[in-house]
């Protein structure tokens, strides 16, 4: 299972703060970006702006993603 | 000290807790609530942050600053919810041996803070509408050597 | 702000009376009794001024920052006398809409501050010399655009 | 009348705070400069670092002292 977090704009757009998937193998946060896209087509329009987090780091699309990860999905941020 | 608090923050305590009889130089920085914003009237701002990962962001930034310069002390505290007017969104304190490494140090930070830790600010404007903020796409394509602002 | 004074620093004071709806961001600037320098121990410190001229100097210094930098308000207070380990020496407050300008007008207040106002430092090292400070003979020549420490 | 005031190492070499000095006519700053020099010669050593204000301000060698006027005497600044 994987968790995904939604964040400022991304979670007001969602509709939702968090969202569990499982995972039945390994698969890259590209490949789970796209589900997540599919599965909250509200986020669609904010897609190119969105960042992506995996366990609390700044993540690369290739990176692999492992049941019991947490994703983070959230706008560019604007703290300070 | 690196914190996230829904409390006021005391710049003063934050700045006590860097001063040292190593450090020739002090920087304390403030990012306070601005009223006017390119024309549009702020009446309060709302922040809301990733806490676990803004936390680990923020250690790793004091991390990466200490390799940088020879800091002898730093507190990082940003604060988080509604703030109104003047309020001290973040302070950031840095002592060093001298003070041109102060200054580098507290900008450094500051700069950096704003392009990667996941925390953000919702404009309340006086005319009622609500606004997240949230700088240019290019800045957001990549977080970690972009300006954010 | 502008003051010279015998009395221990209200850096806390200092920074208040520069906040203001109209800026974004503060920056403070302390100058601290350090107590290793060029590997001498210092034990205090002693600061002379030429009060007069000091005085007129500082406030000639605030005009041409506020002339350089959109400062919004800017305190600068310099403490005299006698001065033990982590004491405060000088306290410079800037406030501006965006932070750079806070760091650069800061930074340039503190660096002209050396260079041009009449106050003179005294070293009390814990091996019982006393030594006055005066930086290299260059700066002395130029005092206006010379860099002095 | 002008009035030389000494400070930190300057005063500490002169021996004294100030100096009054009659002025029969205008001189220029170099004149009273080489007149106080001449007058106190425990300031020759520090001659080359010395620096010179008339009336609060740093002054040229050219400038005129007139009667009234105050001049200070004293070596780099080293507050902050």
């Amino acid at each position: 299972m994987v968790t995904v977090l939604f964040f400022a704009a991304a979670k007001e757009a969602a509709g939702m703060e968090l969202l569990r998937l499982e995972v039945s193998q390994s698969l890259s946060l590209l490949q789970l970006q796209q589900r997540v896209l599919q599965l909250v087509p509200a986020l669609q329009p904010l897609q190119s702006l969105l960042l992506w987090a995996v366990n609390n780091q700044y993540a690369v699309p290739a990176q692999v993603i492992e049941s019991g990860d947490t994703v983070a999905c959230f706008p560019p941020v604007s703290g300070g | 000290m690196i914190q996230l608090t829904d409390q006021p923050l005391d710049y003063a305590a934050i700045t006590e807790s860097v001063r040292d009889p190593a450090a020739g130089a002090v920087v304390l920085f403030l990012g306070t609530v601005r009223e006017f914003t390119a024309g549009q009237q702020t009446e309060q701002l709302e922040y809301e942050a990733y806490r676990e990962m803004a936390l680990a962001s923020l250690q790793q930034l004091v991390q990466e600053a200490a390799s940088m310069y020879p800091l002898v002390k730093v507190a990082v505290v940003h604060r988080l919810g509604v703030l109104q007017l003047t309020d001290v969104a973040v302070a950031i304190a840095v002592s060093t041996p001298h003070r041109a490494q102060a200054f580098a140090a507290g900008q450094w930070l500051i700069d950096t803070l704003k392009q990667r830790v996941p925390i953000w600010k919702r404009e309340h404007y006086v005319d009622g509408r609500v606004q997240w903020q949230h700088p240019s796409q290019e800045a957001a394509v990549a977080p970690v050597v972009g300006e954010a602002s």
